[in-house]
């Protein structure tokens, strides 16, 4: 386990007692404004001390109640990315970038690789207080990944930033917990950093944690559709890059057959995670012909859950993995979509973009 | 200009310099600890080292140099102690006149630093901690550049005012040319003989010329070092 | 030097003892150190250890209080100076010479809204020879109310000086050398002891001898010359 | 024109040049960080003054450099809602709603239906420093609502807030608009809340305008899809609400036929407009059957745009409407899909979601 | 209690208390308004109303008490002006021992304000302005309660330095009982004889007791108001 955290702490009202244990990887904590996420990443990071219980990162234990430790911040060994910049007023970009490495032995000094992949390499003789929003926030990110933590701790580190610097940021993050084996405990209101980045997935709600697994399971149980907000259901595939065909598409092989999307960065045999969106499936009970779409699955109807509302979500067997969709009544009615059904699952290749691609894991996978 | 003051009156305002410039610097720490302990400390007497600071401040200054003369003169306890285990004199001597210029100064230095303490927003401080710095390389990188412009305000300020520090000194460690008749001492020795006010009068301009120096250096300097921090 | 003195004076004493120090030096190549401030600050120096050699008061009282702490050698001690207390006023139509008499309407002359500028007179030497001698004169009572006490008697002067109190009692040291003011008249001798400037060799001197030496100077001719060019007043036989 | 903006501005090597008429309704601005939104809606609000220009909303100038007109901030009435929520720290919850009305004859000094709408009611004994960051944000956003303004602006309100509550402010900020008649200047980085909100997007990017206009044109140029962002890519409809059906959907008329939706929240008769992107629209040559997609539309290719990837972009006619599909190369060729064809697009009616619709104006549309 | 001070004594306690008050609430205002002016104000002379302003700290009082005398005693420019257009007269009055207070301790207390203001954070004023709010408002809704603990602290400095002045009130306006008499010269005083020692240290505790009181007093109104901001 790399963190694993279980801590009761009550304030004004406000109750939190949470309780997980996360692998290595990118834990995502997800959870309703006010839920409590800022609370336990401040708990890990030691910049609140809880009432109750024990912290532990890789083994080490920052924090235990009941033998009176407690680590200092500075020697946690965390980076923490917050949701305000809090850059250094009175230092340059550049300085700031380096802070860690002029306080301690760990730090990197050569900001530049960082701040190229940033896009903050021209800011870097400037100072905070003349940064956009946008900025300021790339680079406290940068700030942070200098710093060469155990873990990385991100409080909602996006949100400032615009789609393509958000596209820009995410394969470094998972480049370089990749390379390094750096976790992160990663706090977003963003499903698309969610399905992204996640290799498991803590839900909580009013300080408590509702669920704590991998994205395969999370994400695909019909019960958490809700929780999670209907448009962000949707169901996540292990597969193997099988194939890069000459018009620039992969093949995938997933247990159920081939996947085609646009052109994975991955090598052939690698393996990898794909998410489905359950509102991008399409179901047929014949295998159509004449389509654009290029994905159609064979499948097997698993169960049907109706809502209030005018759709249904429909689980499916496909291989060995599930696979989510949501229909109208109408159409599972006049397909007859009911549990044991045979059927097809039709999705459009690009439906399944790179941002939803993770490269796999051994672990969380 | 040479001319335009005696020779005792440079002496005078040399040793005000060098006493007001001793005076300031030698508390620099002591009043950086103290702003520190007050904006920051939670202990137990607390509220006593708050108003034992801003005592000089509250009472007359005759009367602070008379306490400075009962306990730090030759035959007051701590005078003496200091004289047996270091061989310090402070008594009438050059350097008494800096310790009561600072214990009279000692307030407004520590003022000036406790506001700059309390308005530092601790989220750097705390950001500066995620990326590895113990308590003291925060306050070393962080802390210290952020309330510079305060300490220069306090040292400036205690600086002024030692150099128009009169009545401790006076009772202290009375007023010998050359090592404790400082600017002040001269002006009021002049104001005690007939005829002496057209000299009291060209040494108070010299006095009021150093303090507005100062006075201005600060805040051009504090100035320069917030506009670096913030761009305003 | 190893026969330099220092001298702690009264700080209205300043410019004569200024002078007398040049004449000493002249006389014996022995270097004064002048330290001026008020007697009361200097006594109380003198009792904590100051590195004087000799203790010049401008009143009895501090003196006193040193010889019974037995901070001065009593053998020593000779009065070098007096003074006479004059009254001044801002009216350049009020000088006069005259003595001052239980007959003297000041308050009249203080007119419906001015005092009588004067220093401290419980504490300080020249506040209190005025009370005394006012007191003598019968004028007290109707004065008591009509004061402007200040801290020392140069600041009574200065209230003359720029107009605010239109009569002060000051040393007649003081009155003759600011052309603000007018001596508009003397208090008589005899309404008030004596005003004398005790001096005397501190204890703890380490030059004893040339601080002797010098107390004695200071009765001596030549140094009452001086004085007088000051214009303070010989010493007259005690009473 | 509800707000036209004519400024220049230079500060700092960044080159302020932005021009443009925006119609009653919301205007989204849209940019990348950095490429000078926040200056322009600092610069309506007078917080900073261009060098040059004019601007007025709703013809009353605000500042004109040519006849020195600058109008003080607190009498441009416009309400602000900043980045950083900016709440007073020494005013509890309900003072800081009810600010507007104590400074001036504005505001409302009623703070419980905004403070319902909004999930703050519960909130507003609070202080300010005892907020979680998305709390904050909405207490400041309901504090520029109460004042009443002429118009509001936004700069990235919803940032720090999670799906859910986006979901429940934004209809509110539609209600608002279309009940009062207020404009919003409104910047984010997000595309779901450009599509949900805009009546009109200014598109800015290094300080200068490059496109301006009824979402309609700018969200269906095949042009701007790069600027955009791929995946966002789509088209608007202008539709009617033609009933309401007993299974949950609303059947809703379009110039190319018939579309069904998941049911919506307006009246047999009312306009909308309805937001389908490239993504989700798949095309077939001949009328697909026995699909759990409900809607199918007949549609001729007018363009088909090559990019450098895998994908195509192809731009349709769809009745009197345009729509824009994404599909692979593969497919385009495997299917035929040249310019002039005749096809059919196929949509999944859930595709479509309510966040998509806007209900619709008169102006924009 | 009674017995433990003279009638005289508590006459003067009573009458610092009363100069105290009135020079600490008196130059309120104008404190103010000056540290706005240094604070936020853009205009020419700003550096010159800035030493201005300190010029009572940098001088010996009993300069300042000089200058006092020569501009706003009977005879002085200021001095006769008031008198003949409002019939207020300052010297030898207690109005005048508050003057001189008040000035003595106008530096402190601007400087108190001065850094609150500058530590109030203008982006809070620009939000109150696009709220409706006019500068005057803003000024009062906003900024003014952000200041308020250094306004506090201010006030209540500038009021213990009043209780303690000596030397510039003594020299402006005198030492009459029950008039001008203030504590710090009731101790000046009792220093100036033989054996006065004990006298004057039943006062300095008295004196020290108020001013320590005050500052007390302001700590824990400065530290509630912060806490009801920040909630630290
Ligand atoms: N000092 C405090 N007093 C009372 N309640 C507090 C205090 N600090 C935090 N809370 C409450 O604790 C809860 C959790 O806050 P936290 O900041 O952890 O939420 P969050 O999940 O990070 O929210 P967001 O997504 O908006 O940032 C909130 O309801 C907040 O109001
Ligand atoms: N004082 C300054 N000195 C130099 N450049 C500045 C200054 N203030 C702003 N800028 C620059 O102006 C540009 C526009 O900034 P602005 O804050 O308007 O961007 P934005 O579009 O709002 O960005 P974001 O989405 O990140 O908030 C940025 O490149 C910024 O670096
Ligand atoms: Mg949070
Ligand atoms: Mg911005």
């Amino acid at each position: 386990m790399s963190l694993s955290v279980d801590i009761r702490r009550s304030l004004g009202g406000f109750d939190l007692h949470t309780t997980f244990d996360a692998p290595e990887g990118v834990t995502v904590l997800f959870g309703r404004s006010g839920s409590g996420k800022t609370s336990v990443v401040k708990s890990v990071a030691g910049l609140v001390t809880p009432q109750q219980g024990k912290i532990t990162v890789n083994g080490r234990v920052l924090f235990d109640r009941e033998t009176h430790t407690d680590l200092p911040v500075h020697k946690r060994r965390l980076g923490y990315v917050f949701q305000d910049s809090r850059l250094f007023p009175h230092l340059s970009v550049r300085d700031n970038l380096c802070y860690a490495a002029r306080v301690s032995s760990r730090g990197a000094t050569d900001p530049r690789q960082v701040g190229d992949l940033l896009g903050i390499s021209h800011l870097l003789d400037r100072r905070p207080h003349s940064l956009s929003g946008g900025e300021a926030q790339r680079v406290a990110i940068g700030r942070a990944l200098l710093s060469a933590p155990d873990m990385l701790l991100m409080d909602e580190p996006l949100a400032s930033l615009d789609g393509p610097r958000k596209a820009e940021i995410l394969p470094y993050l998972e480049t370089l917990r990749r390379e390094t084996g750096l976790s992160i405990l990663y706090v977003t209101h963003n499903m698309a950093e969610v399905a992204r980045l996640a290799t498991h997935i803590v839900l909580i709600d009013e300080g408590r944690v509702v669920r704590s697994g991998a994205p395969e399971e999370v994400l695909t149980d019909p019960d958490m559709v809700r929780l999670l907000g209907i448009r962000d259901a949707g169901a996540v595939l292990s597969a193997i890059v099988a194939e890069h065909l000459p018009d620039g598409l992969s093949a995938l092989a997933i247990s159920a057959g081939k996947l085609f999307l646009p052109a994975v960065d991955a090598p052939v045999g690698a393996k990898l995670r794909v998410r489905i969106l359950a509102q991008d499936v399409i179901l047929a009970r014949s295998r159509p012909e004449g389509l654009s779409a290029l994905n159609i699955l064979p499948v097997r109807v698993l169960a049907v859950r109706r809502g209030e509302g005018p759709g249904v979500i429909v689980q499916l067997q496909a291989g060995e993995d599930r696979l989510l969709a949501r229909i109208t009544r109408r159409s599972a009615d006049a397909l007859g979509i009911v549990e044991g059904a045979d059927c097809f699952a039709v999705m459009k290749s690009v439906a399944v973009s790179q941002t939803d691609i993770a490269v796999g894991l051994q672990t969380g996978l | 200009m040479i001319d335009w003051l005696g020779p005792d009156e440079w002496q005078a305002v040399a040793l005000s310099l060098k006493v007001s410039l001793w005076a300031t610097l030698l508390s620099l720490p002591f009043g950086l600890i103290c702003a520190l302990a007050l904006a920051r400390g939670r202990f137990f007497g607390r509220e006593v080292l708050n108003w034992l600071v801003h005592l000089p401040l509250v009472l007359p200054p005759v009367v602070t140099g008379y306490l400075l003369l009962l306990g730090f003169g030759r035959q007051g306890p701590i005078g003496s102690l200091l004289d047996s285990l270091f061989g310090i004199t402070l008594a009438f001597q050059w350097t008494g006149a800096a310790l009561a210029a600072s214990i009279m100064a000692f307030p407004l230095m520590v003022r000036a630093m406790r506001l700059a303490i309390e308005a530092v927003d601790p989220k750097l401080e705390e950001a500066a901690a995620t990326l590895g710095a113990s308590r003291l390389r925060v306050f070393s990188t962080v802390t210290l550049p952020l309330i510079l412009p305060g300490i220069i305000a306090g040292v400036v300020l205690a600086f002024a005012k030692a150099m128009g520090e009169f009545g401790a000194t006076i009772t202290f460690v009375s007023n010998i040319p050359g090592e404790t008749r400082t600017v002040p001492s001269a002006i009021y020795a002049f104001l005690q003989v007939p005829g002496g006010e057209s000299s009291a009068l060209r040494l108070v301009g010299v006095a009021v010329a150093i303090a507005i120096g100062a006075l201005i250096l600060s805040e051009w300097l504090s100035r320069k070092i917030a506009h670096r921090i913030s761009g305003t | 030097k190893a026969d330099d003195l220092t001298v702690f004076a009264a700080a209205s004493l300043g410019d004569a003892m200024n002078a007398l120090a040049t004449l000493w030096t002249k006389e014996t190549g022995q270097d004064i150190t002048l330290v001026l401030a008020g007697s009361s600050t200097l006594a109380r120096q003198v009792d904590a250890g100051a590195p004087a050699d000799v203790m010049v008061s401008a009143n009895d009282a501090w003196m006193d209080w040193l010889v019974e702490q037995g901070r001065v050698e009593v053998e020593s001690r000779v009065d070098v100076a007096s003074n006479r207390l004059v009254i001044v006023a801002y009216d350049p139509a009020a000088a006069s010479r005259d003595i001052i008499t239980a007959q003297t309407d000041i308050v009249g002359e203080l007119g419906a809204e001015g005092r009588l500028a004067i220093a401290l007179p419980e504490a300080v030497p020249a506040g209190i020879y005025a009370k005394t001698a006012l007191t003598h004169l019968g004028l007290w009572d109707g004065l008591s109310a009509r004061l402007a006490p200040t801290d020392n008697v140069r600041a009574a002067l200065a209230l003359v000086a720029l107009g605010e109190a239109p009569l002060g009692v000051v040393y007649a040291t003081d009155a003759q050398s600011d052309r603000r003011v007018v001596i508009a008249g003397v208090l008589p001798d005899d309404s008030h002891p004596q005003i004398r400037y005790p001096a005397a060799v501190v204890s703890d001197s380490r030059n004893a001898p040339a601080a002797t030496r010098f107390v004695a100077w200071l009765a001596d001719e030549a140094a009452q010359e001086i004085f007088a060019r000051f214009g303070f007043l010989p010493i007259g036989p005690g009473e």
